[in-house]
């Protein structure tokens, strides 16, 4: 390992002014809160074989076993054994499970936010079946608690709790929209509208890097002739508290537009193209709601395939050959397979898939927050050079994926390595080569109201 | 001849009621726990018919790994089915062992030659062996493994060695080594429900939880 | 071996070549003796030649047999040798001054040749016991002319120069020893504690194992070579398993299910009905019984291990060895849903405080706690 | 195997026997051999010039086999149970010999039921 310099930065960040038994304890009380059934069962079924570590590409890049998805969860693990495993009592007494301290809090700050983005590949090799992800998460909580996540998190954390949104205080979302996005691209937006059948989400992305995204979903709805809206009190998908294991915000991020969705009677929540909001909201809303939502809510990809497959929209057909990047949370941890891929097909391309994709595709190495993460950087880069690897072997010409997190992560990447590869988000493409002949363009707009009616 | 008896009296009778005992207790401390809530609407099309169905699918399709993982797990995977095999066989398929389990359960079937169990014997020994070394030398593996892990090692080895030094008359008397066979079984027994050995049976709940989870959300098992 | 007494034979005894002569016996008796001796014995073939010289210089040696809490099947096995032939010459060998069983005379008239065999051959003679020795109540379950069995053993034995054990209950307390032994039967090693002692274990042992062992004595004048438990290696050095003709069978997993269904009419290993061959040392294998005539895996049903101690208290005769001793459905069953019960009672508690854990401020508390403690 | 084995053996004390004059013998009971091994061997070693049945405390019957110096002897407790069986490697078998002991009391059992005869006449 590297020498210790004298004014080394520490390895792992706090947050807040408190004592370490402090920490541990926050951290010990809510990784006990946290255990349900399933947790447990995982928890007991772990062999220790150690093939995990052959699914995570933090592993694969850097052979440092440290990074085994399951060890990752160790002091997780610990609090089980120790409070509320069937033999917790005598783990205890005979001390066969040391306690938690601060130094193992502290360094395993880094395993459980810098070296793992929640991807949940590993659970697709665990002869056990065990969700490691969802794990991390719950662990992640508890790390959360004890305040101790890397500052660069906890910093969005805070200013989303601050401003609504870690993007923009919500105040200015529709002054942004309006004046960023509306006059720029000329696209009509809708911002703040009362009842709406649809409500569209957007995430940080797409007020940063990504503006146009926003100006390409407005074009597709209004082509379609879609009733919808911006909110500017439910536009924030990317839940940050998912991320973060701050399970009061994500609480409180997903009521926001629970609420919203119901205030305004939409009868569809579409989601942006970020992977985290998917699996925050399609998937975890009904913990708080208590009931399946009364509305729809689909990602993006879902959207789009969907109304290319209806017929609403038509495209131009484009004579290339192209790979699609599988976002984990979208793809594997949600289920939204084939939707992109039609319309990648949709859109002409001649779809070339990486050797891993679909289920086991690689993760970009920015999801779970890593991305924001800079300290996690020089890992983060490791893992792009495998995937820049994997693309290359097809050979395809266009790289294409549909989660805004995994194209910054990946444009980043190619900018560090001075690769030349466009990362290029399928909304994008969907909006840029829309056939909007108006013989057309009438008929689906009559379809669309009819539709969309019929849905409701 | 003393400790046979006791081996197959007391010691055996002990390590089944405790066997008995630490699956019940540790099936119902995991099952009694809280279940998390999430009444979230399912993927299109997925109702409790299908999620009973991925439960089993979940459980078969973890048994081979995908080919995305098959180069990297190879030894794992084959030396995991080669001792996993084994094992059944060697337990399941000896005429004494059979009779062992009919005159506990009343159930017996039709078992192998004993040259053959002897085979599968020695190739399992040798299989475990290569798990331990893999354990060891692994650098995951080796920074994965707790006392326990070696020590479940240790008891699944060690009726394996007994067995075999039974059979082949080896070390000492057959009733001193068959004694020490049955005690080997009797610590396995009382440690199973104790330690991971305890996956024989859990397999079946923690894949069949986590194909539920991903069939709910229309992901791939 | 140790040479466990001197020359025994000094004066009146005649020299059993010189008896043997006047009975017109050539020496060739004891060629045949002595190679059948050796043969029994498992002793290179070449000793024989060295038994034959020695035998005709013996003299008959003095030998008791007591009987205590016994069935008769050990005296009436070795008198299985008396049929005009080979083996019946031990009775030419030895001279039994005292036969509980046999004796010629009886009531006060058989005590004085006791006393008169002890007195004459005071630390030469050889005591035979069969039968274990009741210990409860004083004594009083096994008495004879107001002694009990205790005394009378002490007694014999004081003077006697070496005590064979004869069948499972002298040498290891047999069926009386049996849980729950309410006689508290004890075998005589249990009382015998200064004399040397062979035990010949069996229910009852084979009448060659018997006559065998004396006329190793006599030949050589020593000990036998004997194992852990005082028995001859010769007859109880390998197991009944081990040298089997139906051990092939065994080796290929090939056993019969019940005595009479189609293995055991083909000859298959009677493992799985209980045999117990595989962990009793005997030699009814290769000895056979009845003069070699057959032996009981031969007739079809598994060994019961009688030469073993405490075979009585081993579990039923027809379960497999490698089978629990006293469980199956029917006796442990009820334990073993007991076990489960109590089991899911632990379970359900851990579970429980489990769920107080996960809903209280705990961690402290609970970890202070231990620090205090 | 255990017939060609044990032929190999009667070679070797064959051997023995002319270099040293030691004689040889083979227990055949302590062999394990099966009643059927025994019946081969009997009739690949088959009988020779000389047989023999020696009658004290059972019966005993000895024969030469087709091989000069190679001696069976079986000795039967009843009719058919036999107590002891070897193969004996020698010129005689000590049991065929009279033994010098038995010559003398020959001499003097002569002697006096000579004598006793005359006392008669």
């Amino acid at each position: 390992m590297s020498v210790a310099k004298k004014n080394q930065k520490p390895h792992f960040d706090k947050q807040g002014d408190r004592t370490d038994e402090e920490r541990v304890e926050a951290a010990m009380q809510t990784f006990i809160q946290d255990f349900g059934a399933t947790a447990a069962l995982y928890m007991e079924s772990c062999v220790s074989c150690g093939m995990c570590a052959e699914a995570c590409q933090f592993y694969v890049t850097t052979d440092d076993p440290k990074y085994t998805p399951i060890y990752k969860i160790k002091p997780f693990k610990q609090a089980y054994k120790r409070h509320i495993g069937p033999f917790a009592p005598i783990y205890r007494v005979l001390n066969l499970t040391p306690k938690v301290d601060i130094k193992e809090l502290e360094d395993w700050q880094e395993l459980l936010y810098d070296s793992c983005t929640m991807c949940g590949r590993c659970s697709t090799i665990c002869p056990m079946g065990i969700d490691i992800a969802d794990l991390i998460k719950q662990a992640r909580h508890g790390m959360y608690k004890a305040g101790l996540m890397p500052e660069r998190m906890d910093l969005m954390g805070r200013t989303t709790k601050l401003w609504g949104s870690p993007a923009t205080p919500i105040e200015d979302f529709a002054e942004i929209l309006e004046e960023d996005i509306q006059d720029v691209y000329g696209e009509p937006l809708v911002i703040d509208k009362e009842k709406a059948d649809i409500l569209v989400t957007l995430a940080p992305a797409e007020l940063g890097d990504h503006t146009k995204a926003v100006a390409d979903i407005a074009k597709i709805l209004n082509h379609i002739g879609a009733d919808w809206t911006f909110r500017s009190d439910g536009f924030e998908a990317s839940n940050i508290g998912y991320i973060n294991g701050d399970i009061e915000l994500q609480e409180k991020l997903t009521m926001q537009l629970v609420d919203t969705a119901i205030k305004i009677g939409a009868k569809t929540l579409i989601l942006p193209e970020c992977g985290h909001a998917y699996s925050a909201l399609r998937w975890e809303a009904s913990r708080w709601y208590g009931k399946p939502l009364p509305f729809r809510v689909i990602h993006m990809t879902e959207f789009l395939a969907e109304v290319l497959n209806e017929g609403k929209i038509k495209v131009k057909k484009i004579d290339a050959t192209a790979s699609f990047h599988d976002p984990c949370q979208l793809v594997r941890r949600g289920g939204v397979v084939e939707p992109p891929r039609d319309i990648v097909k949709a859109l002409g391309y001649d779809l070339i898939e990486m050797e891993d994709s679909g289920n086991f595709g690689w993760c970009c190495g920015g999801g779970g927050g890593v991305i924001s993460n800079t300290r996690a950087n020089p890992l983060r880069f490791k893992v792009f050079e495998m995937k820049k690897e994997q693309f290359e072997e097809t050979g395809a010409e266009h790289f294409l994926t549909s989660c805004g997190q995994c194209r910054i992560t990946l444009t980043g990447g190619a900018k560090k390595f001075n690769w030349d590869k466009k990362i290029e988000s399928l909304l994008e493409l969907v909006a840029d080569n829309m056939i909007e002949d108006d013989a057309s363009s009438e008929d689906s707009k009559e379809t669309t109201k009819e539709n969309t009616k019929e849905e409701a | 001849m003393e400790l046979l008896q006791f081996a197959r009296g007391t010691a055996l009778n002990f390590a089944l009621l405790v066997f008995f005992v630490g699956l019940a207790w540790r099936f119902f401390a995991i099952a009694l726990l809280p279940f998390k809530k999430n009444p979230t609407q399912p993927r299109d099309g997925v109702g409790t018919k299908e999620k009973a169905v991925a439960w089993f699918q979940g459980i078969f399709m973890r048994m081979w790994p995908h080919k995305s993982f098959r180069k990297a797990s190879f030894f794992t995977f084959v030396n995991g089915y080669v001792f996993h095999i084994g094992l059944f066989v060697v337990f399941f398929l000896f005429g004494p062992h059979v009779s062992f389990i009919k005159d506990l359960t009343g159930f017996s079937w039709a078992y192998l030659p004993s040259p053959i169990i002897h085979f599968a014997s020695v190739i399992t020994t040798l299989s475990l062996i290569a798990v331990l070394v893999y354990r060891l030398r692994n650098p995951v593996q080796r920074l994965l493994s707790t006392a326990e892990d070696y020590f479940a090692w240790f008891v699944t080895f060690l009726p394996m060695i007994t067995g075999l030094m039974t059979v082949g008359h080896f070390g000492a008397r057959y009733e001193t080594l068959l004694a020490i066979h049955i005690l080997s079984i009797c610590l396995l027994l009382v440690w199973f429900p104790f330690g991971k050995l305890m996956h024989a049976f859990l397999f079946v709940f923690s894949r069949g939880a986590t194909a539920v989870r991903m069939k709910h959300r229309g992901a791939q098992l | 071996m140790t040479q466990y007494f001197k020359n025994p034979f000094e004066e009146k005894p005649k020299r059993l070549g010189e008896l043997f002569r006047k009975r017109k016996i050539s020496r060739r008796a004891f060629l045949k003796y002595a190679a059948w001796t050796a043969s029994v014995m498992a002793l290179p073939p070449t000793m024989a030649a060295t038994i034959a010289k020695n035998l005709p210089n013996a003299r008959r040696q003095s030998v008791i047999w007591l009987s205590f809490q016994e069935c008769t099947g050990c005296s009436e096995s070795f008198t299985r040798t008396m049929k005009p032939s080979l083996e019946s010459l031990i009775f030419d060998y030895v001279s039994m001054d005292f036969w509980h069983m046999l004796h010629n005379s009886s009531g006060e008239a058989a005590e004085h040749a006791l006393e008169q065999a002890m007195e004459e051959n005071k630390g030469k003679y050889i005591v035979i016991v069969e039968g274990s020795i009741p210990l409860g109540a004083d004594g009083a379950y096994g008495m004879e002319a107001g002694r009990s069995n205790i005394d009378i053993l002490e007694t014999t034995v004081k003077n006697a120069s070496l005590v064979i054990a004869v069948g499972s209950c002298s040498a290891f307390g047999g069926i009386p020893y049996a849980d729950p032994n309410p006689t508290g039967a004890v075998p005589v090693s249990e009382l015998v504690k200064d004399k040397p002692i062979i035990n010949l274990p069996g229910c009852p042992p084979i009448a060659e194992v018997m006559t065998g062992t004396l006329s190793y004595i006599l030949a050589f004048n020593k000990l036998p070579e004997l194992d852990h438990l005082n028995r001859p290696k010769s007859f109880y050095g390998e197991s009944i398993h081990d040298r089997c003709y139906r051990r092939p069978f065994y080796d290929q997993g090939l056993f019969a299910k019940s005595v009479d269904d189609e293995g055991a009419r083909k000859g298959w290993c009677l493992y799985d009905v209980g045999c117990k061959g595989p962990t009793t040392y005997n030699s009814c294998a290769t000895m056979k019984w009845n003069g070699g005539v057959s032996f009981p895996i031969q007739s079809g049903h598994g060994c019961l291990g009688c030469s073993e101690p405490d075979f009585w208290d081993a579990g039923s005769f027809y379960k497999p060895l490698g089978a629990g001793k006293d469980f199956g459905l029917n006796s442990i069953g009820v334990k073993v849903i007991g076990a489960t019960a109590a089991g899911a009672a632990v379970g359900a508690v851990a579970a429980l405080n489990a769920r107080k854990v996960k809903e209280t401020n705990y961690t402290s508390a609970l970890e202070k706690k231990k620090e205090e403690g | 195997m255990m017939v060609k084995a044990l032929q190999t053996e009667l070679i070797t004390l064959l051997e023995k026997y002319i270099q040293t004059g030691e004689e040889g013998i083979v227990d055949l009971r302590s062999l394990p051999m099966s009643p059927q091994d025994l019946i081969r061997l009997e009739d690949e070693l088959g009988k020779g010039e000389v047989s023999a049945s020696v009658d004290v405390t059972g019966l005993t019957k000895i024969w030469e086999t087709q091989y000069a110096g190679v001696w069976w002897i079986r000795s039967f407790a009843d009719a058919d149970v036999v107590t002891y069986e070897q193969i004996v490697v020698c010129a005689v078998p000590e049991l065929l010999k009279a033994h010098p002991d038995d010559i003398s009391a020959s001499i003097s059992e002569l002697r006096n039921n000579l004598n006793n005869s005359d006392e008669k006449n």
